[in-house]
């Protein structure tokens, strides 16, 4: 083809990509840091990391594709329940978690398949109902999970040397997962994949006449996003080194990862991420004069978002910038 | 389970299934229409019980007495909401519409949690451990009285649908919004209008529910699964499936508990949910819209 | 922008560093004041209010003040963990938290590998004191505390052979039902029916006809408050009639609510509990005033044991000569107090460490009061027996 | 003349409606056909059973020789199948180069290659200057455009367009006539529903009548247009 030879415009998408990549680096850089300017708040560290691997994972499948999914606490509980599980019977550290990330794949794609076969808010109906079953399964089957007093992970062998309950150790795990994280959006945000996802999300119809298949490429990224999940489950259960049905198949945990989302920016790559720090800051830093009010302030903030800014703070950042520096006169220097 | 018992069983659950379905018709009504699942079903549900409760703690009315001022506060509450937070993102993603009901559910439950505490609340009236012994088998009063209202309301809404011009026009709106404008429907009152509709339906389910049973802040959320699980047993949007949906749900519930799996009971709804998705989406009960 | 969100959580953070060791001895509360625990966590926080107060009226401790450094874990384990963290580096040399069980686990883990002495109140797992961890220590009762109070008075009634049990499907409702199913077996018992329900909302009435069949003696019950009113309401309208009615997991049939909420159908019931004014420990009344005042409200056996609990840290603290936190971790272990919420003392029995041994009250609701009626040294009443038909119940009205 | 889509007994019932009632009709390769019919005739119900939207109740359609009856949407894209929508439908929140990217992709797998592919076909549609402007800035005739240009991304076979004039002012359509016509020159079977008749019966080789579900004729545009069935399905709606 003569492509070489025509000048082309790069995509917008394509600048954007590689500025997110450049700050992705710088961020993990900084945040490698973290557990030496911050050694007093690294239960917060963990926390922060988790939560933003979490919330990007979620954004492959809820931001990328649109289909809003308000159980992926089930994979953080499935995830963690099966690691521990499989912990405490013994099993070597590394089947644990392919165990883990296996048990939640194939969750997700038999529950995918069942909904993303049908239009409308169906996925989204299904995904609480999924995480529900799964909170009531574990409740009461009480020989495999403890049921509702939860399982605690105590004792855990060191990892090449360096114990997991350190909370150092978990921070730097939690960063990985992070970056890993980060690294399948910036791909998904450059790739045939993540255009598909957006053309679904966009207009269905319109994509299949595109020759997009539906139902294969959301089941793809549901997958892909339940398996980081799971990672970021497994974590979770060391971190906490107890857990219950009802803490990790919550609810809550859910609407958290969405709202870290939208605060951020649903369907962004650096987004999800910066909703997280903005959010557990918010928490964190308030939690003592917040109170009973935080679930109301979350709900008004989501009203307040998808009313005014429906693409995030960011987007409404981005929308901003782009105000002051209109189409066609893009400066390069302005980024 | 002797045989008394399981008949005693599957009337209870008969009556609390007759309230369900009355929540779950206001869900599949405003589906059926604006073609929005509201996340907030429940929570609704859950304003409408305190509205109840406290106009008994402070004036001593009888709760069924409150469904006077209920029902009109639902339909403003509905109406506002619709004109107000759904209307302007009406033509946005799905998504955006399901989290817009997500963010109202979680400000109503955590305004009530801020006003009443988290503290849950029952009532006491004279009739509220009451029962009437048909033969063996005993009810309770307060159940009755519910499941009775309940009929009553659902018919009075048939009518309305019926016989009334906004009842056609709610019809017609629900089969095809573009034809139904082109006939001169004003779609735009008739969704204000729905949505007011289902939330009074919900709120008084609420209300009949009250006396049987206690009201906390997040109660809401236990209820919006319920309208899911009888609105997707009954076929999305479809009116007379959310009857069956809901009276189905009631027994399958009543007599799982009574069969002696107790701890599992709201996954057995949940359960049948999933299963009906993968084999028969469009609901057991046909497509017989609004 | 994300450095400068980075520094501006950096310096969020920063905030909170503790400022030089001042002359109050500051200790770390953790509790719930928002979320699903908020009303429980007022309780925990108006009994350790009372109690700081009654100890620097007296001088406070090693001559110091003391002053409670009381963190909020929003009723969410990330948050405990957090404000577990927050505390250690302010160097408090015990913490006291949190209120529910599920917080309370990772705590336990966390601040034992930090060698905080944590001291509990309120959680009822079993599992925080069995097998436990020598950092940590509970001053509540435990479950099998109920279910020995609850059989002392089932087998003083020699009719008595069958039991069924209904609990709530969680922690406290199945370490209930173990201890139950385990005093069945030793003392001969027959268990005749068993369930667990979910909390929430509830039609008890399919299963209250199913235990209804069997014809139990005593039917042993947990739950938490808002399903034990409706509970009972359900037994009256199905007309299920045991001899007994006996609430074993100390929760919602304890509580004034339990009254208010049941109406004539809570006559009778009976139900272990962890405290109650009436009691005849020394300086229960004055206790009830104090909290009542300080919470302007009916207080909860809660505030009651957090109360207690303050007083236990006071008394090692004392013993202990100082702060350090391992010398306080040994006295706790010395420490042996009657109080007003009754005895406190910390000791390893039946596979449980650190546990206070205290045992349960038993009350029962009659004429519309709570009357505690077991154990006989503290009691304010005698125990109604046997619990009339509802039939019966329903002629005589 | 290969023939490039065949349809043979089609039929589509909706509930007891007979919106496609029995059509056969062939288009051959590098032909431009023409459907038209009164409102309500099933021009736009035939459309959605050729791209895979709608299964047929009953008959086949074959597309190069193949049988690709009930194949979905996106399999007879990849069979070369593209078609626009009469509503138009771009990706609102995406830019319009990303909007033909999606399309383009289908051919080109890498990021930059569907780039150049999308600018050429823009390019093609006079619209490179709009490309890095967001879908939903454009205005209606652009979205028209952009609509065609979607569909072109495919490198298709057949193409089906469906109204991509009715709307447009006068030189609008001027100019989409003329960028159908080079399409065609590039080889591209095109299948074409519209209202205004004047465009239709200019650009189409041949044209197919439908009415009530039913083909009423085929033929010449000249020859179909004095037809007096035809005249008289036209002169009994209010669309003439």
């Amino acid at each position: 083809m003569s492509e070489a030879a025509t000048p082309v415009l790069r995509s917008q998408r394509v600048q954007r990509r590689a500025r997110a990549a450049l700050g992705i680096c710088a961020a993990i850089a900084v945040l490698a840091f973290y557990p030496f300017i911050l050694p007093r708040a690294l239960n917060f560290g963990v926390s922060l990391v988790l939560f933003a691997a979490l919330a990007t994972a979620w954004d492959l499948i809820g931001g990328w594709a649109g289909q809003l999914s308000l159980g992926h606490a089930a994979f953080v509980g499935l995830g963690a329940y099966t690691f521990t599980l499989l912990q405490r019977a013994q099993v070597p550290m590394w089947l644990a978690l392919l165990a883990a990330v296996a048990a939640c794949v194939l969750l997700a794609a038999v529950w995918g398949f069942i909904t993303f076969r049908l239009r409308g808010a169906y996925f989204a109906l299904a995904s609480i109902a999924v995480a529900e079953v799964l909170r009531i399964v574990s409740n009461n089957w009480s020989s495999l999970t403890g049921g509702p007093e939860g399982v605690s992970l105590q004792d855990l062998p060191p990892l090449f040397g360096l114990d997991l309950y350190d909370r150092r150790v978990e921070f730097y795990l939690g960063l990985a997962l992070l970056f890993v994280a980060l690294m399948s959006a910036l791909y998904v945000a450059g790739s045939r994949a993540g255009f598909y996802l957006e053309a679904i999300r966009e207009d269905q119809d319109s994509a299949m006449a595109l020759g997009v298949n539906p139902l294969r490429v959301k089941l793809v990224a549901f997958c892909a996003s339940a398996a980081l999940t799971s990672l970021g489950g497994c974590l979770y259960g060391i971190y906490l080194s107890f857990f219950e049905p009802q803490g990790v198949y919550a609810l809550d945990l859910s609407i958290q990862l969405v709202l870290m989302s939208i605060v951020g920016g649903m369907g962004t790559i650096t987004g999800p991420a910066l909703g997280a720090l903005v959010l557990l800051a918010f928490q964190e830093g308030f939690r003592n004069l917040l109170q009973q009010r935080s679930l109301l302030i979350y709900g008004i903030v989501i009203v307040l978002v998808v009313r005014y800014a429906p693409d995030g703070l960011s987007g409404r950042v981005l929308r901003l910038y782009r105000r002051l520096w209109p189409w066609p006169s893009r400066s390069p220097s302005a980024s | 389970m002797d045989l008394i018992g399981f008949v005693q069983t599957v009337a209870s659950g008969v009556l609390t299934g007759g309230v369900y379905a009355m929540v779950g018709i206001g869900l599949s009504l405003i589906f059926g229409v604006m073609r929005i699942v509201n996340f907030a079903h429940g929570e609704f549900m859950a304003v409408g019980m305190y509205i109840a409760f406290a106009l008994f703690r402070s004036f001593h009315l009888d709760p069924y007495l409150s469904l006077v001022v209920v029902a009109p506060a639902g339909f403003l509450l509905g109406a506002f909401v619709e004109r107000v937070l759904l209307a302007p993102i009406q033509n946005a993603a799905e998504h955006s519409l399901i989290l817009m009901t997500v963010g109202v559910g979680l400000i109503l439950s955590n305004s009530l949690l801020l006003i009443f505490g988290a503290h849950p609340e029952t009532i006491y009236t004279s009739y509220s451990t009451r029962t009437v012994a048909i033969g063996p088998v005993t009810l309770s009063v307060p159940l009755l009285v519910s499941f009775a209202l309940t009929v009553i309301v659902v018919a009075g809404l048939f009518l309305v649908l019926t016989r009334t011009d906004l009842g056609r026009a709610i019809r017609a709106a629900a089969q095809n919004r573009d034809a139904a404008e082109l006939q001169g429907v004003d779609t735009r009152f008739v969704q204000t209008a729905v949505f007011g509709i289902g939330i009074v339906l919900s709120m008084a389910a609420g209300v009949l529910l009250l006396p049987a049973l206690y009201v906390f802040p997040t109660v809401g959320g236990i209820f919006t699964l319920k309208a899911f699980v009888v609105t997707v047993l009954g076929g999305m949007g479809s009116i007379v499936g959310a009857i069956w949906g809901g009276l189905l749900l009631g027994i399958v519930e009543s007599v799982g508990a009574g069969l002696g799996a107790t701890g599992y009971r709201d996954a057995f709804g949940l359960i049948a949910f999933l299963l009906v998705l993968l084999v028969r989406p469009q609901g057991l009960f046909g497509s017989s819209h609004v | 922008m994300r450095l400068r969100l980075f520094a501006i959580a950096a310096l969020l953070l920063c905030a909170s560093r503790p400022a030089s060791p001042a002359d109050p001895i500051r200790l770390g509360v953790i509790t719930s004041r928002s979320g699903s625990f908020a009303t429980f966590g007022a309780m925990e926080v108006a009994g350790y209010n009372v109690a700081a107060a009654e100890i620097n009226e007296k001088g406070g401790v090693l001559g110091r003040p003391i002053e409670l450094l009381i963190e909020d874990d929003a009723s969410n384990q990330n948050a405990g963990l957090a404000a577990a963290e927050k505390l250690a580096g302010q160097n408090v040399p015990v913490i006291l938290g949190a209120f529910a069980s599920s917080i309370t686990k990772p705590l336990a883990g966390y601040l034992s590998r930090l060698k905080v002495p944590l001291v509990n109140t309120n959680s009822a797992d079993t599992s925080i004191t069995k097998p436990g961890s020598p950092y940590v220590f509970r001053v509540g009762q435990t479950t099998d505390a109920y279910a020995d109070a609850s059989f002392d008075l089932i087998k003083s009634f020699p009719d008595l052979k069958t039991v069924a049990v209904l609990v709530s499907n969680d922690a406290l409702g199945h370490s209930t039902e173990a201890s139950v199913r385990e005093k069945c077996k030793k003392l001969g018992y027959e268990i005749v029916g068993a369930q667990a329900y979910d909390r929430g909302l509830t039609d008890f009435r399919p299963t209250l006809n199913g235990f209804k069949s069997a014809h139990p003696d005593v039917v042993a019950l947990s739950s938490y408050e808002e399903d034990a009113a409706t509970l009972l309401r359900q037994a009256k309208e199905v007309s299920l009639s045991p001899k007994m009615f006996i609430a074993v997991g100390a929760t919602g049939y304890a509580l004034p609510q339990f009254i208010t909420g049941a109406g004539d159908a809570a006559e009778y019931v009976f139900s272990a509990s962890p405290w109650r004014p009436e009691a005849k420990f020394p300086g229960a009344q004055d206790l009830y005033k104090r909290l009542v005042k300080e919470l302007n409200a009916e207080p909860s056996h809660h505030a009651a044991k957090s109360y207690g609990g303050l007083l236990a840290v006071a008394e090692a603290i004392k013993k202990a000569g100082s702060t350090d936190r391992e010398a306080i971790r040994k006295a706790l272990r010395e420490v042996k107090l009657m109080t007003a919420f009754g005895p406190v003392s910390f000791e390893d029995k039946n596979g449980f460490k650190n546990q206070n041994p205290a045992p349960s009250l038993l009350i029962q609701v009659q004429k519309g009061k709570f009357v505690v009626v077991w154990p006989k040294e503290v009691a304010s009443g005698k125990p109604a027996y046997p619990t009339p038909p509802w039939e019966k119940r329903r002629e005589s009205n | 003349m290969a023939v490039a889509l065949s349809v043979r007994q089609l039929r589509r019932d909706f509930g007891g409606v007979r919106a496609v009632d029995g059509v056969d009709f062939d288009v051959g390769q590098g032909e431009i056909v023409g459907l038209i019919g009164p409102n309500g005739a099933g021009k736009t119900t035939l459309f959605n059973l050729v791209s895979g939207y709608l299964r047929p109740t009953r008959g086949t359609i074959s597309l190069f020789g193949e049988d690709v009856t009930g194949l979905s949407p996106f399999r007879l894209a990849r069979r070369g199948v593209s078609r626009t929508f009469q509503v138009v439908r771009p990706f609102p929140r995406l830019t319009v180069l990303e909007n033909v990217m999606v399309g383009a992709f289908l051919r080109e797998r890498a990021l930059r290659s569907a780039e150049g592919e999308a600018m050429r076909v823009l390019a093609l549609l006079g619209m490179e200057r709009r490309a890095h402007e967001p879908a939903s800035a454009l205005t209606q005739a652009a979205r028209k455009r952009l609509e065609i240009a979607k569909a072109l991304s495919l490198r298709p076979r057949l193409l089906l367009l469906d109204e991509v004039v009715s709307g447009l002012n006068e030189s609008e359509v001027a100019a989409t006539i003329e960028i159908i016509r080079r399409v065609r020159e590039g080889g591209v079977t095109i299948v074409i529903v519209e209202h205004i008749l004047k465009v239709i019966m200019g650009l189409s080789d041949r044209v197919v009548v439908l009415d009530h579900g039913k083909k009423i004729a085929e033929g010449l545009p000249v020859t179909v247009a004095q037809d007096p069935q035809v005249v008289a399905a036209y002169l009994g709606s209010d669309d003439a």
